[in-house]
């Protein structure tokens, strides 16, 4: 079975307004030299997929910035490869001037003609806001087994450890692997099996769905299209075991980014056998630790220069942190300069914040201190 | 379609670089891994990318298959180009049988036909095992205002030194008047380093004639130089200034590598816009664990560290465990230090597995200079000793 | 003097309604195998630029997919290439949310941060209605000479043969090629020299002005810009003269692509040493004349088969012509099929067209007749 | 980093081709130019593509020049990948000195590290000198659900032509029971094609008993094949039905070019969504004067047809002046016929002048199967008459 990807890059965006301002879902930084885009793309060109739709609607500068012609993920090519997929907007008023998208469902409509024009047999979609390395491979030939419509990838949250909300699509699967029913997320305690927003769907019913749904004049993929079907049997959970990440919030953005310090989790995430993550690579200096730097329980990327005291955070690409400085608990963006003798605990700083000498900043792990782009302190 | 280039350089790759033994056995030098995320020859093509010159043909003879799959398509240094990018230039079998490149000069002379498909007016002759940074496009300029027939880049040596070298003697305009290999009473200390630009038709001349010299050893230092100089060419000299290294010897690529730690390193891999480019894989960021100690170090990604690292440089995917110490060492990458190994003064190439307790080289102190190395793919077992300035291979 | 170039792929796409209804000015196809980017795309990269900005606003879907990664034009980078810089839209509301420019001036306070983020001492401009092939390096050359401000690129216009509208500036120039006045073309007749909207602009005095501009709310580039800087003397011209077209009505574009019948000027834009014109590379089979096919004075690409009988036409990638067909002084895009027995006749027809059986479509050279793309007729 | 592959492709492409005579003088045969607008290795190197093959090894050794040059990064067959890719495998210079490549089954020997650093479990063997378009992955599946140790590609072959072959006869199942390298009296009509999928396992024993064996000619067809047939491993014969030619004759080139005109092509380029993929220059489109006469003819980008073509194949930028004719003729490409020039019964190598009024050829009818062919490079004068069957090279 042949698969092409269609990647949602805006969706989700207004649950994390401070990163999202100049930014779509799909660019936020994590991990030190990722963008959450990297996981959707490379769980894609990890299971064979060489050509992806990325459908953007707004704000997407940065991630073309970040994703340049596609090479980083073998995805430059003259046959397929990486087709990003604008807006339908034109100068001549019409019924579609002008329409940003808002629901998965509007995307779709709106990106048929790249549907109708692939010659895969399915298509893979994914959302941006999640953070795992699933074998889609498996999972589509799983899905061709079953004879299924549609197979969602699920995975267990524990939601005393990754609280939920309603953006939660929580599934319900019988012994054969077949949904049986899915709901909104509604303050459920202990473990529950989620939806990841990744699906894995023949092409020829999705097709048929979403004009079916278009001339219904629906809006929902989940309520509309998805929960309808679940009657027919033909829909089917892949569950998925691995690190499992939801970005629905600052403060949810900093929970996940620090599990990474465990080590068996970020060993999980980013070391399976032939599903290494891609990202745009930039031709940084190693690391630095100059005489007398003391690091601890750190993830910390290329082209830092640490002459201070660097615990329990995680740096991103050129972090400088200086003499007498104490940087804790926080996460340094690119290209982030902390001055001399400076505290931080529980602090974000975005890309190119300057903090200066002598600065005290202090946030807590349930509200992270955000310093944004380009700031001054 | 060939559009004209108005410069093509051509990186000398070939050699065995057999004064750094085990390090290669299995590549050529200018493949072997400088700075932990380095190879030797980045640092020469990203000098070429950055110069402007965007047509390299690289030659090569010995071990190529590591230096070949390194470079590839040319995409990390933006060399994969339409037109010119970087060429691969092994020798070949042509209709009246095959030759190996015999010297420097005849592996340029049997490449003849890449330079006039560019039709170059000048080329720029470049060897891959040297570390420093360089914008030849400065040179071209120098080459071209003086109306040389070739420019040869000098740099001030010590004069206790000069008779290593191959020395320039240049009158007031720069103009060299005597160019001597490893004089024993040097008068100049203006060592060549080797890199060359020639007016195109004078070199293809003077190859050609090089060829038929059935008596030449097809050397640019040995031959075609001495040649040149005697015919009464515009010969000037190309004064440079600033870090420059022939890592061709173990202590030398060991001293090279040191020479970018330290508060203010002495060999910065990255000054304004002007940086090292190097193919690299994608790993993570480095990790460094809860009872880690490093201090002064260049690390890169990939690696963890749980035990203690001093005065090193540690190439990807390294992994220091609990209670390992690496110290005053290279590690190029992809290698193991077992729990409470113990590494010092040595450097160790790619694939090597060091086991628990094992102990690699001595302290610098006491190892009189002597650096243990270890080739790629040993595995040291655990508890095992290995000597100051054991040279292990597989 | 390094440059870096900027194209606005939008400008004057009101102008030819037809072929702009569903893509932009830059990708209007052009002589068989072309786009009208590729000018302002080639001559960038044969003057060694290796730095361009795209500008699009909207419909720039096809443009994305004529472009792919740059690779056709060696733009495929890692420093540099080419990028596209897509319109400033939010979700969120704010005062530049949903803004599609509609000046050169807009524009260019659009992309102000791209501008910014050159390290290039001079920018080329260039709008996409124009077919020409120039040696913008000879241009940069001259500027520095002049120690211009900016540079227009002008040509020599016969209207007789070429009529202009109120999209041409009609341009003075004093013996040192100093411009000394500029206008809005007002039915001049004879030669007028105009120019080509190709700039060379220091880039410092481009932020200056722009940012200037920006700040009295001006919204014109040549009437609040450049009309007032003429007096300081440091406007120059660089007079152009090879084949120039420009496309500013469906007449004009069918007059235009038929002046590539005359093989000297034919050979003028396509043959120039060292500058040749570059477009997207597709895997076409060459072009097969069957037994009894009969063609003549015709512009014709590769992947066509002809079986009838062909004069005075230029015929796209992929075009087949049955037997008995007869087409004449019509331009034929790509992939149009036209059946048997056909007699068509100063016929523009758009992608994919089909022409069945026995059909006679006839327009006239002041008024071709224009087949929308996918139409069957 | 390499990720696994499961099956990595080696294309045999240093062969001579010293049938080709003065065609194949300057490049290899795998690049010599074929129907127009492609290098007879275009074929080999698309089914690999088109059939989801994304590595492959092309291994060069006659005059590598033209066919490195074409190849490049491997854009026009989506083969520039950061994983895998086309990579050109020269002969080369070990620890232990250097070696051509002996035999076909030498040149693999040579290069079994290549098929390790991807992993891959199948290899499959292919030659860059046959027309012919196959999807490479039907054969792997079969060779799969057969569980067998080798799978060869066969054609059915008339039986009076079937001693020009390698023949293989086979039981009900498909599995080879014998195979004899051109028998006098074939008792099958199942030619081998020169495409074998191996085990990587299998093929690297026999690879290493083959190169210990010094009276073995290390060929494929010759040695290895036998030797494995001879120890009862598992042969299967694929069977593949469709247009395949050998162009290794200046006739047979001849024929296979014809073979892409008339009504009804004999050989497709492009079927629905399968087409052979070529590099080539961005040149305007073919331009047909007012008084030209073009018949049943093949003719690509950048050329100028001011006279009459007929039966004939042009390559790019050929210019056809007034009066002139070209008639049952291949034109490689940049080429010019001169005013009132005549070719006929033709194969022009690229770069070829016919100056006006010059005679080269003679009408078919009247030839007697004598096809004149002029190398690259060359300059008929103005004239001048070529006699059919002529082979001029520079």
């Amino acid at each position: 079975m042949t698969a092409a990807g269609l990647i949602f890059s805006n969706i989700h965006d207004s649950s994390v307004p401070e990163l999202t301002a100049r930014r779509t879902m799909a660019s936020i930084p994590y991990g030190g030299r990722y963008r959450l885009i990297d996981f959707a793309l490379s769980n894609m060109v990890n299971s064979g997929i060489t050509k992806v739709g990325l459908i953007t609607h707004y704000n997407y500068q940065s991630l073309l910035d970040h994703i340049g012609n596609g090479k980083d993920w073998d995805l430059a090519r003259r046959h397929g490869g990486l087709k990003i997929l604008p807006p339908f907007i034109t100068a001549y008023d019409n019924a579609t001037a002008n329409k940003v998208y808002s629901t998965r469902l509007e995307a779709l409509m709106g990106v048929m003609d790249f549907i109708n024009h692939c010659t895969e047999d399915v298509l893979v979609l994914s959302d941006c806001d999640v953070i795992c390395n699933v074998d889609i491979a498996q999972a589509i030939e799983r899905h061709e087994q079953n004879g299924a419509d549609i197979s969602v990838i699920t995975a267990t949250v524990d939601t005393a450890v990754q609280p939920l909300d309603a953006h939660a699509e929580v599934v319900k699967v019988d012994a054969a692997g077949r949904i049986t029913d899915m709901a909104t997320y509604d303050a459920e305690k202990g473990e529950v099996e989620v939806s990841a927003d990744i699906f894995v769907v023949r092409r020829s019913y999705l097709q048929r769905v979403v004009a079916d749904a278009i001339a219904h004049g629906q809006t929902s993929f989940y309520k509309d299209v998805l929960y309808r079907q679940l009657p027919k049997g033909r829909v089917f959970a892949h569950h998925y075991d691995g690190f499992f990440g939801r970005v629905n919030s600052l403060e949810s953005y900093f929970r996940c980014s620090m599990r990474l310090l465990d080590r068996g989790s970020c060993v999980n995430l980013f070391y399976r056998h032939n599903q290494p993550i891609f990202t745009k690579v930039r031709n940084s200096v190693p690391t630095r630790y100059a005489p007398g730097a003391k690091v601890s329980n750190s993830l910390i990327a290329d082209g830092c220069v640490i002459e201070g005291t660097v615990e329990n955070s995680i740096l991103f690409r050129g972090v400088k942190v200086g003499k007498g400085t104490r940087v804790s608990n926080s996460i340094l963006m690119q290209d982030t300069l902390v001055s001399e003798n400076v505290r931080l605990n529980c602090v974000i700083t975005d890309k190119n914040v300057i903090i200066k000498d002598n600065r005290e900043l202090c946030g807590h792990e349930t509200m992270p201190f955000y310093i944004a782009k380009e700031s001054q302190v | 379609m060939f559009k004209k280039k108005e410069c093509v350089a051509m990186l000398l790759a070939g050699g065995q670089g057999s004064r750094l033994y085990a390090l290669t056995a299995k590549t050529a030098k200018p493949a072997v891994t400088f700075g932990g995320k380095y190879r030797i020859i980045d640092f020469t093509l990203s000098n070429c990318v950055q110069s402007g010159l965007d047509t390299v043909g690289v030659l090569t003879q010995y071990q190529p298959l590591v230096l070949n799959e390194y470079i590839g398509t040319g995409l990390p240094w933006d060399l994969d180009r339409n037109y010119g990018g970087v060429k691969i230039l092994p020798p070949y079998q042509g209709k009246n049988g095959a030759d190996w490149y015999k010297g420097t000069a005849n592996a340029i002379y049997q490449n003849m036909q890449f330079i006039e498909r560019y039709n170059a007016d000048y080329v720029l002759i470049l060897s891959g095992d040297h570390i420093y940074q360089m914008d030849y496009a400065k040179m071209l300029d120098c080459h071209k205002t003086n109306g040389a027939d070739c420019t040869i880049a000098v740099i001030d040596v010590p004069l206790s030194e000069a008779s290593r070298f191959g020395i320039m003697t240049t009158d007031a305009t720069g103009r060299i008047t005597k160019f001597s290999e490893k004089p024993k009473n040097p008068d100049s200390t203006k060592a060549s380093m080797g890199i060359y630009i020639f007016n195109r038709d004078k070199l293809f001349s003077y190859l050609t004639a090089d060829a038929a010299d059935p008596k030449s050893s097809n050397d640019f230092g040995k031959n075609v130089i001495p040649a040149m100089l005697a015919a009464g060419e515009k010969m000037m000299a190309y004064p440079f200034v600033g870090y420059w290294k022939d890592v061709g010897t173990i202590s030398s690529l060991w001293e090279a590598n040191m020479d970018i730690l330290g508060e203010k390193p002495q060999l910065k891999l990255a000054t304004g816009n002007w940086r090292v480019l190097s193919r690299h894989d994608n790993a993570p960021p480095q990790y460094v664990g809860p009872d880690a100690v490093v201090d002064n170090a260049s690390i890169t990604e990939g690696c963890e560290i749980l035990g203690t690292v001093k005065n090193s440089v540690l190439g990807e995917n390294v992994r220091v465990m609990e209670g390992a110490s690496v110290v005053d060492s290279v590690l190029m990458g992809d290698t193991v230090i077992g729990p409470g190994a113990r590494v010092e003064y040595a450097i160790l190439d790619h694939n090597v597995e060091v086991g628990a307790g094992a102990a690699v080289g001595a302290p610098r102190e006491s190892a009189d200079g002597k650096i243990a190395v270890i080739g790629e793919g040993v595995r040291v077992e655990a508890g095992a000793t290995v000597p100051a300035g054991a040279m292990l291979s597989e």
